[in-house]
Parts: C-alpha cells; structure tokens; sequence
C-alpha cells in the first residue's frame, strides 16, 4: 500500500481536529502534574500545521515532514511541541526523497520519530512520559510489516498498542519535566503527554484504515 | 489579579517593546522579531554569550544583555521556552568568529529547543556552539542529583563571570570552563510567601496563605521541600544557610560572594534584614563576603518571596566577578 | 501580612544593619546612632547635601547617598520623620565649608523637624543651611496650590541634578537654584492597587480591593483624586499624562527624562508596558524623551502600584543629569 | 502664687498619666483624619518625660522645659512631637533664668508655648489644629492673670476654654498635615490634635488647681 502526499494531508487535518477535541481533556491530564498547557499547546501547534500543511509546494514526503515539524518547533516550543516537532523532523530526514511511502517507509517513519522524540528528550520507556504511548506502537507497526500484515490491520494494532502504553503510564512515576518534581504523588494518574502521543497514532490509523 | 497590563496575551510583548524603546541605546532585536534580543554593539572575535526563556522573570533573562556580560537572549511567553529558532537567530547574529556560549536555567522545554538550536547553528551556519545549564536551586533534588536540580537567580553570576571572561577574550572552551566552575560553586534556596498568576491564565494555580510560607519553592510555583507557617527572617536565614553550606560546605577563610534576591513582591528592606543575619553567621564561620548584591535579580512577577544565593569564589572567579558590567537592568562599577 | 521579618518593631533598624554591612565601602553612620546615614568619603569645599524621611520607601530616601548624589540621609522609623536632633547631626558630618542643602518631601512632620534642625545647624555650629522641598504629585493639590503637594518619586530628580551640579562645585545658592529649577519642572501622578502594611500595626489601615484602583494615592496610602475599576494599562498611562502635562505643559521639540517607578509590589514587566505607551504618546507629540528610568526609585514596601514621573529639561539639568552617579541603589554610568 | 519645680514635676507625671489614659481615643481619633499613630506618639514622649523629669539636675525652668522640649522632639519627632517640643523649646527660652514662675510668668508660658507651636507648623487660630485648643486657653491665662485673677481659678477657666476650643475643631475643615487631603470630609470631626492641646492644659488644671 502507498500513502501519498494527499493522504499525509488528511493526516495531518485530522490530527488537528483531534487535538482541538482534546484540548480540555489535555488540560486537565496537564494541570494535575504539570503547568496545564499542553491542550493549548497542541491544539494550537496541529491546528496550525492542518491549516498549512495543503499549501506547501512540496512533493518530497521527508522535507514535508521535517518543514511541518520546524513549523510545529516554532509555533509551540514547549516541551511536547518541541518533542513531536524532533519526531517529525528526524523522520523527514529519513525519509528524505520519497514522494509517497510504502509499508516499510510507514513503519519507519514511525520508529525515526521515536528516535528523534528520544534523543530530544533523553528519555526510554518507562519513564512516564510521551515515549510510552510512542515507543509500543512503533514497535508493533514494525512488527505487522516484517510480518507482511495489510498496512490497515498493522495501524489498526498499532494504535491498539498505544493505548495499551498510555494505559500502562498510570502506575509509573514521573521523572522528566514539570512532572518529574511529584514523582511518587504522579503515580495513579496518567501521563499527559503519552496522550498526545496516543492520539497522534490515532490521528494515522483514523486515516489509513479507512483507505 | 492585581495587574497594570493591556490584553493578557501581549504581556511579553509590550513588554519587550517599552524595553527597546527605553533602552535603544544598548540592545535591538534580529529577524524582525521582537523576541531575539541582542546587544547592539557585538565586539569582533569575542565568544558570543546566549541565553532565553521564559518571561516574567526580569531581569531575567534578557536583563543581562550588556556591558560585561551577555550577547544575546530568545524570549518566550510567561513561562514558556522560546522555540529553537529564535534561538538559532540569536545564536548567529552574536556570532563574532569566537563561537557561542549557551547558558540557561536547567528546565526541559528550554533544553530541548537549545539542543535543537546548536544542531541548527552546527549544520547551518558551522556555528560552534556549547551549553552550560544554571542548576543551583539545592531544594530541587537532593545531593547526587544536582543535574535534577533548576535553575534559579545563581544563573546572574554565571552571565556576569562567564561575560567577565568573554571580555578578556579568552576562548570558547575557557569561557564555558569558567561558565561550569561557577555552576560547580553556586547554590540558592527560596522561599515563597504568595503565588504569582500568569496574566493570560488571570488566576494563581497554587496557592500560600496569608501567613504561611513555602520553603524550596521554585519560580514557576514548583512545589518546595517544606511548606507550614512563616518563620522570621533570622529563622528562614538560618534553613537556608543549613541547606546550601550542607550541600556545599565552606570552611574558615573562604571567600564568597552573597545575592539576596526578591522574587518581586518582597520590598528591600526586608533582604536587607535578610542579609543582617547572613552576614552575622557568615562572619562568625570565619568566611568573607567579598560582594553583595541585593534587590531583584531572578523574579516571578509579583510573587513574595525571596532566595538566598551564595557563590564560592577562587582567585579566577573573584577578579571575573568584580570587572564592570553595564546593561539596562545591571550596572556594576 | 506576607512578610519576611523579625520582630516588627525592629523593621527599620534590621534593614539599617544590613544596609551597612553590605555597603561598608561607601556609607556608614555617626553620632553612634544607626539612623544618621552618611557617605563615607565627604569631598572638601564640596556643597554637603542631606535628605531624611521615614522608613519604608526604599531606596528613598538613604539610597541616593553616594557618589554624585547627595551625602547624608535621617532616617525615621517607617512612615515616621527622624527627629531635627538626627538632622543636625547628619548636617555636621556632611558639611565641608561651603554649607548644606537640605533636600526632602513635602510633608508637615518632616518640614518642622528640618526647620529645626536648620536653626540648630545655624546657632550651634554656625553652618548655613537651605532648604527645597520635593511637591512633585500632581494629584496632591490643584494648579495654585503647588506648594501644598506632596514629594513623591520626583524627588529622585532633584538628589541626582543637585548632587552633579555639587559635584561641579557649584555654590550654596546655584545648588539651591539648580534643586528648584527641577521641582519647578517636575510632575509625578501615581496609581495604586493595593495597601501596604506597616509591619508595626500588621494590618492596612487602608484597601483598595481586587480589581480596583486609586488614582493619585500617596505612597503612605492617602487619598487619590479617583477610585474605581482597575483601567488597561494604556488609559492609566493616558490619564498620567494628561494630568502631568496639563499641569506642565509641553510642546514639541521640548526634552524631558522619563521615570516609569514601581511602588513595590508591581514587577518590572508592567512598568516596561507602561513605557511603551508613555513613549508613543510623547514620540507623537514630538517631546523627545532624553533619559529613561524603570525600577523601584520610590517605594511603599509592598504596594502594588506604580508612578509616572516626567521631568522637562534644559541644558543644564540635561548635563547635570546624565553625569555618572553610583551608590548602594543608583548606578548610572 | 509660686510654680516651683515641685510643681513642674508633678505637672509632666501627670501630663504622662493622662497621655497614656488616652492612648486610644487619641489613636481612633488620628486614625479617622491622619495616620492612627497620635495615642502611640502622645503617651512614648510623654511618660519618657514624666519618667526623666524628676532625674533632670537643672535649677533654671526655663532650661529645664527646654531640655524637655528637646527630648520630646527626640523620642516623637511626629508632627504633634515636634510641634509640643517647639513650644515647651520657645518657652523654656522666653523664661530662661527663672527658678520658679509667679502668674505672668505661667501666663508667658502659655503665650510663649503657642507661638512656638504657630511658628514651628506656620497654623493660626480656625485651621482645625493643636492651636485651637491651645491659643483660646493661653489668651483666657492671659486676660485672667491681667485681671488679677487667682491662678487657680484663672488655669481652670483657661482649660474651660481649650475644651471649647477642641470643641469648635468639629466643625472646621482640615488644612494642615494628613488630615488636609480630607478637607471638607474632615468637617464633622473633633481634631486629634487639638485633643492633645486640651489634654495638655488640663495636665497643667489638674495640678495648679489643686494647689
Ligand atoms: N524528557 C522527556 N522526554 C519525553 N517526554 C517528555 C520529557 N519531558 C516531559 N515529557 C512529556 O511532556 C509532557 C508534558 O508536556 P508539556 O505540557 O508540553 O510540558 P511543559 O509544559 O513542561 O513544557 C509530559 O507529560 C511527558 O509526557
Ligand atoms: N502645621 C500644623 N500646625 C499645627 N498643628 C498641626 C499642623 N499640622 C498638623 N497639626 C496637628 O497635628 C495633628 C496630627 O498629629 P500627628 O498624628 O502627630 O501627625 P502625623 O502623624 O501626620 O505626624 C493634627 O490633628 C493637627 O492638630
Ligand atoms: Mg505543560
Ligand atoms: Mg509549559
Ligand atoms: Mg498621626
Ligand atoms: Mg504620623
């Protein structure tokens, strides 16, 4: 399967309806452990990349990709809009010179972005953060295309997996950014970023299993 | 809200443009945005110093911007990091041939967009760039995690001493050798009396009643190590005194340099009290205070409350520390 | 009462000691009495200039002693005159030959008290005294009754040009006539949105709700000229000026220093909007705004509030304004 | 009859007594018009003097109210401090040389003390002050002694006059000190200070009467 320029718009549209759905939710999820920005961070960010995102000239799918992701560092350089800005960039890098992805592309993507999102923020799983809900989708993706599964069903899974890894950030503790000063007290409440993260899964899967 | 602002969501920038037009003499602005703060006059072959983030903390942090110290400073919102860009735009209009310097407050946001800016200034323009992070604040995390710990007002003499450096032309590594031992031998705690409210979120989202205080707490209203009824000032003095000479011990006859400093809402007359009893008990220990500051030096807007910083000097650091420094907010002689 | 103290009837004292042990370079007190704050280094044949007022307004009024600025300062408990004793003494130990200016704000306990203090100056020890009073708020009386005004952060104004012109070795009366010419031509309207406490009483003998704002309120809480809700920033600004400028006015072409003050509680970002406005509106006049001041020149302690101060200016006081100055509070290079 | 320095001793005790009788009424009458620090101010200067009076080794009344006036204007330099430290320094100057005070000398006292507190704060008799309670009972003295009055009778008839002097405060509006910025509002108010004047007298009624 192919996912071509006009399908990364409609991705990207609909990450920033989801965001803008979520805003309050993100909100709260922020203001308990954090400083409360971040629904207004990333409604703010993915509103502002759907709004461009159809009118860059741009055929090559991997400098898209990073100029979104510059655009995202620009509009809301916090720490998520920072974090997903990297993902997207360093897998524009990666994917420099392709003008539509193939399987093997998507799922690559996907673990370029955890990459860039990692080396950012010097974080690994575990540590309660964005990179939970990231990490096991990309994972799983990886996993359906070695296998050879219909790019539908593997998306399907892997948004399955980051809800699974958003779920399993409840019990953890927090040890980076604003978060990290609760520590024990973040147990039992789920990170804020890993939200994000499993909403810009869903923001995908939403698109390509309906191809 | 007890405020004199316009609309909430041009703090910063209303801000920003009263402090060009009163201080057009000294700094300007690159790239035709207001937020990448530059001195005016960049002196040819010198190491360029950077700084950014958050407002609300003047003269933090483009309040060192100047004379003897530092070269240029990306703006945020309140509170917010400035993004990577800005920065790199900084970066290379303070570029005079020497490198770049970064030093900024040890906060997630900020590091993450400065990273990114030195990659931006590596790969784009052969920049060199090199980082030290302010990580004084002792009520952060506890000794063994200093790389945990924020920063808070200690940053003021790694601008002025590092800007001391840059000024005797030493080179890029020395100057962030001279940036680092200060990290090495600083450390502030804090205490706060009130909130502070973000003028676009128009009310407080932590809260110290009247007659309490939060010893530790951060200038972003982070959560300290002890929070209960107000102490005097000689009893607070004393906590934080405990806390930063346990965690960096002085001995008889060192030298030091002491920062009494307002986190807005608290007059001078009361660091003044402060620094009564620091000295005291400084003297008694047989340690010598070679230079005070006291008044607003890392603030919160309008949050009560004040911090404590003591920096433990050695013969480089005392002569980099006592050179002049002149900018809009600071002036030494 | 959010406030980082002792024991509250020591508030003044406490403050003093730290003061002279941060600046024991530069000032120190005589008669054995903490509150007779004087310069260290008195410049033979130089005119002596001495101020005093009560405690509270830091930096007034012990902050302008220094170099290029004034010499000795009474310093009375807060809100409270020093007594004349106090004065006289203060007026012998800054008194180089050539006579001493006394230089303080309009307000009866501090008039009488200098009043006597000139008269022992002149029986007991034969100095020659004169005397000009700071009346810069022009919401403390109407046009007609400048002298019924009180001294406000104006008074600034007059320590640094009577000071420089000291400094030029200028006589008794030029010193004198250069202090008046800058009370003629000074004007300061304040705003205020909260009380301040004065540590003894512990509560505010005053409010102003949140929300609210009093036009013109002294800076020890007495009455402005309009209560009501809190404006923008830009229509405070509008109502200073139009109050200051029909009071003085000023026409195009003409130059003026600018003094954007803080009465303690309000942080340095909302002065810098407040300036940005001031700028605009005297930039469309064609006033050319000379020199800018912002920051705590004139306090009450914790007060929310802020003061705009406009000084017109001609050749002399241009000059004697911009020479350098620097004490423990000031440096001006 | 003869005021000795018996007297005089006995006169300052008792001004300090009644200064600390009405600490408070003079302190919610200042607070209503002023600052609130004139019942603090009234009873430290004058329970200091009432405390120094009898150690005080000087023969010469007029030194000796001199030296009272100085330490009053030392301990309260507030307006009211300065302003009785002024009259007791401008009396004690007229009467220097005098080791007791027959009635014109009491009466110059009185005379003397009021112009030093008109001098010292530039007031006149109408201007809702110290003076409108003072001057009345210092020109009753005056006319009483004229008359050949018994100084008894005389210093009562003359407290008699203070008090409706203080009284007469009430209807005027305030022109001098804190109270000025209330001006018109301030009307409907007995002065504090004026309040002071009559206590002040009636310290001197209290004693002289009784003799
Ligand atoms: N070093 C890090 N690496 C990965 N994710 C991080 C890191 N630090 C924080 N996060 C994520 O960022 C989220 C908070 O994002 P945001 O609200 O933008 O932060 P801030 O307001 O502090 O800038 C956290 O819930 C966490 O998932
Ligand atoms: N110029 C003046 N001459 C005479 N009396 C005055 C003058 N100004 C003020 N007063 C008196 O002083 C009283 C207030 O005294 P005080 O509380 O000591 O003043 P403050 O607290 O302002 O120093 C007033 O009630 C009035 O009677
Ligand atoms: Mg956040
Ligand atoms: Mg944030
Ligand atoms: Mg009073
Ligand atoms: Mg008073």
């Amino acid at each position: 399967m192919q996912i071509n320029r006009e399908h990364i718009n409609r991705i990207f549209i609909t990450l920033g309806d989801i965001m803008v759905e979520n805003k309050n939710y993100l909100t709260e999820l922020d203001a308990a452990i954090g400083d409360g920005d971040l629904g207004l961070t990333m409604s703010k960010g993915f509103s502002e990349l759907a709004s461009i995102v159809t009118n860059i000239h741009e055929e090559d799918l991997g400098k898209l990709l990073f100029k979104l992701g510059s655009n995202l560092a620009n509009t809301v350089p916090s720490t998520m809009g920072t974090l997903m800005a990297s993902g997207l960039m360093k897998a524009g890098k990666a994917l420099k010179g392709n003008n539509s992805f193939n399987d093997e592309e998507m799922a690559a993507f996907f673990d370029n972005f955890v990459i860039g999102v990692m080396e950012r923020g010097k974080g690994k799983p575990g540590d309660k953060t964005v990179i939970d809900s990231l990490y096991p989708a990309s994972e799983s993706l990886k996993e359906s295309v070695l296998e050879g599964k219909d790019l539908r069903l593997s998306i399907n899974e892997a948004y399955k997996a980051s809800v699974d890894g958003l779920e399993s950030t409840i019990n953890m503790a927090s040890t980076h950014g604003k978060a990290a000063v609760f520590q024990e007290k973040s147990v039992g409440k789920q990170d804020p970023g890993a939200t994000v993260g499993k909403l810009f899964i869903e923001g995908f899967y939403k698109v390509i299993a309906n191809l | 809200m007890k405020r004199i602002l316009n609309k909430p969501e041009n703090y910063a920038d209303e801000t920003l443009k009263g402090i060009y037009k009163a201080h057009s003499d000294m700094v300007t602005y690159v790239n035709d945005d207001l937020r990448c703060y530059v001195k005016k006059d960049i002196k040819p072959g010198r190491v360029g110093i950077a700084t950014g983030g958050g407002s609300g903390h003047l003269p933090v942090f483009l309040g060192y911007v100047g004379e003897g110290m530092i070269d240029g400073c990306s703006v945020g919102g309140v509170f917010q990091s400035p993004s990577a860009n800005q920065m790199f735009e900084v970066t290379k209009a303070i570029n005079a041939g020497a490198g770049v310097l970064y030093i900024y407050g040890n906060y997630t946001g900020d590091i993450m967009n400065f990273d990114m800016a030195a990659e931006m200034a590596d790969m784009e323009s052969d920049i060199r760039v090199e980082s030290v992070v302010g990580a004084d604040d002792v009520a952060s995390a506890k000794k063994g995690e200093e790389h945990k710990r924020r920063g808070v007002a200690g940053i003021f003499y790694m601008f002025k001493i590092a800007g001391a450096a840059a000024d005797e032309m030493m080179d890029l590594d020395n100057v962030k050798r001279v940036a680092e031992k200060v990290g090495a031998n600083v450390r502030t705690m804090g205490v706060a009396l009130s909130p502070c409210i973000i003028p676009e979120i128009g009310k407080a989202n932590f809260t110290v009643e009247d007659g309490m205080m939060e010893l530790g707490m951060g200038i972003h209203g982070e959560p300290g190590i002890d929070k209960g009824p107000l102490k005097t000032a000689n009893e607070i003095v004393e906590i934080m005194l405990d806390n930063i000479l346990g965690d960096n011990p002085l001995k008889a006859g060192d030298e030091v340099s002491v920062l009494v400093n307002s986190l807005g809402g608290t007059p001078k007359e009361e660091l003044y009290i402060m620094y009564n009893k620091v000295e005291e008990t400084l003297t008694n220990l047989g340690i010598k205070v070679v230079k005070t500051y006291l008044g607003e030096f890392a603030t919160s807007m309008e949050m009560v409350g004040a911090s404590l910083t003591i920096l433990k000097l050695d013969e480089e650091t005392k002569r980099l520390l006592l050179k002049p420094a002149h900018t809009p907010f600071f002036s030494q002689k």
